[in-house]
């Protein structure tokens, strides 16, 4: 769920973009020297932009029986970092706007620190941090995914609920609202998302593994290269 | 194929396409910033009605193509407008109750949140994405970073047509029948996209090789006009819209 | 398997402003060849995907033996096990890692238990003389190969009809005679087989009837008869088969003419008739 | 444009263990119409992309004029001047949003100056009768549109030869005539066209020499003396054009026949000359 456009008062919208601009700068450095560095990667960082993009569009079944869209942050962070996650969602956020109507030009600021920050840096520490406790790749992977969807809509509450604060209850009161509103509902499918993560891992560890290393994701192991 | 790509259409088929993007970015991102800094009343409504007016008359979206695209942010903001105007406390229980602070929040909410969309749509719906990156350009922004966001752009349509294509195909054998079955599915369907976005990317490098290709995309843009009286017209308006909101507030 | 009569009754289709099947009818006959002949954007694959359930027309409706096809979950749940339609591209088709994982999605999907799906792969996989691409992975693949696996993914599906979009189209002489071995298989296995081409050539020499789309209708008769007719022809943007041009040009009867050997034959024929009369 | 002379000389491409090209020796003529013909997997693709210097051969050498082509950066700089391939998929080789922006990408790639480029642009696209698309983003384009954007893209760079890998695949009747109309542009413009194909109708049809692969050689000579050659068309798992085909079940001398046309000529000379006879 991204924050529409109009939906956020003015000073909200400027400090929203004002706390993103640095890591989405940042980002973009990072892009600009692989791109500098191998021209090729150029082609390669915009299939992983498109990927995310179309992402979004597929329908993923959720435990409830409903179904919705994966997030796909978790995905991408694991992927290709969260860094470059943070300048390809910027991009694919002001598409999702202008191409399909989904959040806006002046909520972009808020969508991207929620859904291209810390959504993809929580899963990735997620990540990070099951590989070196020596957990097994599959928990990895699904923590990741489910925590970078449900950090992606904690983040989305607290910025509503800031913006607009409940006449009874105050600024707790609404963050919890929107939460009842959003991450309730999203929990099923944050644990979704994480199942579908582990499956598509499975797959593309058995038909792009080449693809994978050259990302980093996964090291060329001996021990699995015997095991296969 | 994709339900939001009417916007795109639109761009690409608007009367406006071939005007400059300084000059529609002038009126759209100011009826933008009227939207969220007038009050609702009268402002907000105005620019709301200015952008609707706008939309179909000389950028001739249509009112059913309108009706297609607008849908979806509508949804999302009476979702959003709800949830503002119920108030919870906690009382011993879970208390929901409606106070007229948080009714009349909502509506404003509502009429702000309605206007800046149609602003928006005054600009997405008469400007194809690759213009404004051009104008992104201009704006000194870093060449490879545009280069990235347009490959984007064209990779998109393509990738987007291969999900439709593997989910009928899926659907087709049964692959959404029961919920292990789609959970499957899906995963297959995002696994082979990302094996044909990485694929795509591939071919297209080593065709690009062929046309000159070494560090950089280069492109040239295709003439758009510029008119100082475009500008001044948008400049009117705003300054009208606002005007009359203060005077509104002053009156009142 | 092709005791069910698939039909499309006063079918219209439309992509926002543009209207692709304006009212198609069509009786698909059972166990036999049929071509879907039209130029490319004629609405071929729109037709077949329509017959298929993939896509909900805006009017008019799929028969499958009288009876209007539902677009609930149920009533498609049953149509797929009717007809299944094979992609023009296989790549559309082909997502599973190899060949024998992605021809039991069908099968595993009908949650058959897993001797039964062995034995419905086994099968499809013989049927298109495959078995020795059982372990392959995809992207191993010829274009022809994957052609034939996506057939086999929609084979295990066991329908009584198989749609096929262009399905020689890309191949090059040898691929089209393992594509018509494949064809001539299903059909000992009595499947109804339709197959969408602007290969005038093609569905001359292999058809049993020809269904012409033109102008978001359909003109369905025999291949001789619809294919002679040079104002139909022009009208779908089709070109004549070159041995019904020989044949119109040289005034013999078309009616006998299918391929080169017909051709040749119907010259000899007048021949000896000339000669006879002189 | 084409005063230079393209040709292969015992050129060998081996892809892991599978040799595709074995010595393909080739010498393209000026200014004319050549056909490249070979079953899939024949190498066609490879000879192409091997002219055109985006595949350096294990061994063999391609020659402009009689010099070797380099494959250091000047070498490849200096022959995608001379040489330009356009690949069967136009999505490989189209990247920008519209038509106008696409094309302008090769003559800004050789740093001309921007009226220049402006120029080239405007008389790539007129050539291809293809201005009215100037301002269409590609995405919403038609297949067979997309093809003539990706010859304007490629002829915007001048070359004196223009390499098409399989330009009629995927397309009708229509769209096949619309190209042949685009390549009849190229060769007013003195540019040589190459194309491959294993439609063997088309290239005896339109060709003015074809190239046959076979075994990862080439056999290059007159259309109709190797395309009637039985032995070398099975050889190339290729079929015999229907035309020659027929004339030769009828006994007839094949030199002249190249289509319907011709062959009902043939027919009907023999004909007169019998009933001369007799």
């Amino acid at each position: 769920m991204h924050i529409a456009e109009g939906f956020l008062p003015v000073a909200h919208c400027v400090a929203w973009y004002a706390v993103s601009a640095p890591f989405v700068i940042h980002g973009a450095r990072k892009v600009i020297e692989q791109a500098k560095e191998h021209p090729e990667s150029r082609l390669l960082l915009a299939a992983a932009g498109a990927f995310t993009f179309v992402l979004s569009s597929i329908k993923l079944p959720s435990v409830t029986g409903s179904s919705s869209h994966p997030n796909g942050t978790g995905l991408g962070a694991v992927l290709f970092r969260p860094p470059v996650m943070a300048f390809l969602s910027t991009i694919v956020l002001i598409f999702q706007a202008l191409l399909l109507a989904h959040g806006g030009i002046t909520t972009l600021g808020a969508n991207v620190f929620s859904m291209g920050i810390a959504g993809p840096w929580i899963g990735y520490w997620c990540w990070v941090g099951s590989n070196k406790l020596g957990w097994h790749r599959n928990v990895g992977v699904f923590l990741a995914l489910a925590f970078a969807d449900l950090s992606t809509y904690l983040v989305t509450s607290v910025q509503l609920g800031l913006a607009f604060p409940d006449p009874v209850s105050g600024i707790a009161g609404s963050v919890a609202k929107f939460m009842g509103v959003f991450v309730i509902s999203q929990v099923p499918l944050a644990i979704a998302e994480g199942i579908l993560g582990v499956l598509v891992f499975r797959l593309l560890t058995d038909v792009a593994r080449p693809e994978l290393e050259r990302l980093g994701v996964i090291k060329p192991s001996m021990s699995e290269a015997v095991a296969r | 194929m994709a339900h939001g790509l009417a916007l795109d259409h639109a761009a690409w088929s608007s009367p406006w396409r071939s005007r400059s993007v300084r000059d529609k970015g002038v009126l759209s991102l100011g009826l933008l910033v009227a939207a969220i800094s007038l009050p609702a009343w009268p402002g907000g409504a105005a620019v709301a009605v200015a952008g609707l007016v706008l939309l179909l008359g000389p950028i001739r979206v249509g009112w059913a193509r309108l009706g297609r695209i607008i849908w979806l942010p509508v949804v999302s903001i009476l979702i959003g407008v709800a949830t503002v105007a119920v108030s919870v406390s906690w009382d011993g229980g879970l208390r929901l109750q409606l106070t007229s602070e948080g009714i009349d929040t909502a509506g404003r909410l509502a009429v702000r949140a309605l206007a800046a969309t149609l602003a928006m749509f005054t600009l997405a719906c008469s400007t194809p994405m690759i213009d404004l990156l051009s104008a992104l350009r201009h704006a000194r922004v870093p060449d490879a970073l545009i280069e990235i966001a347009a490959l984007i752009y064209r990779f998109s349509f393509g990738l987007l047509e291969s999900a439709g294509a593997i989910h009928s195909a899926q659907e087709a054998r049964l692959g959404y029948a029961t919920r292990s079955a789609a959970m499957r599915s899906a995963s297959m369907g995002v696994a082979a996209l990302f094996l044909r976005s990485w694929d795509r990317a591939r071919r297209l490098e080593a065709g690009l090789v062929g046309r000159g290709y070494e560090d950089a995309l280069r492109t040239l843009e295709p003439p758009r006009q510029r008119s100082a009286g475009f500008v001044a017209a948008s400049a009117a308006l705003l300054v009208a819209i606002a005007a009359g909101a203060v005077a509104w507030q002053v009156l009142t | 398997m092709s005791h069910r009569q698939l039909s499309a009754s006063a079918v219209q289709v439309s992509y926002g402003q543009r209207a692709v099947l304006r009212g198609a009818d069509l009786e698909i006959p059972r166990a036999r060849r049929l071509a879907l002949l039209g130029a490319n954007g004629s609405g071929k694959t729109t037709l077949l995907r329509t017959l298929a359930g993939s896509l909900k027309p805006n009017g008019g409706e799929v028969l499958v033996d009288g009876v209007a096809l539902r677009f609930d979950r149920a009533g498609l749940r049953a149509h797929r096990q009717v007809v299944q339609l094979v992609a023009q591209n296989p790549d559309d088709q082909l997502f599973a890692a190899d060949v024998f994982r992605d021809v039991s999605f069908g099968p595993l999907n009908l949650g058959l238990a897993e001797h039964e799906v062995r034995e419905r792969v086994a099968e499809a996989l013989a049927v298109l003389s495959i078995e020795d691409l059982a372990e392959r992975p995809i992207h191993e693949l010829s274009y022809g190969q994957r052609k034939r696996v996506a057939i086999a993914g929609a084979l295990a599906m066991q329908p009584c009809v198989m749609l096929l979009d262009e399905p020689t189209a890309g191949l090059d002489p040898q691929g089209v005679d393992e594509m018509v071995g494949a064809l001539e298989s299903l059909l000992r296995a009595h499947t109804t087989v339709v197959i969408s081409t602007h290969d005038v050539e093609f569905a001359l020499g292999w058809a049993d009837s020809v269904a012409v789309l033109v102008d978001g209708r359909v003109r369905h008769g025999a291949p001789n008869a619809l294919l002679s007719d040079a104002g139909l022809v022009a009208a779908a943007r089709l070109r004549q088969p070159l041995v019904l041009q020989a044949a119109g040009l040289l005034g013999l009867e078309a009616a006998r003419v299918t391929d080169v050997t017909g051709l040749v034959a119907a010259i000899r024929d007048q021949g000896r008739l000339a000669e006879g009369v002189a």
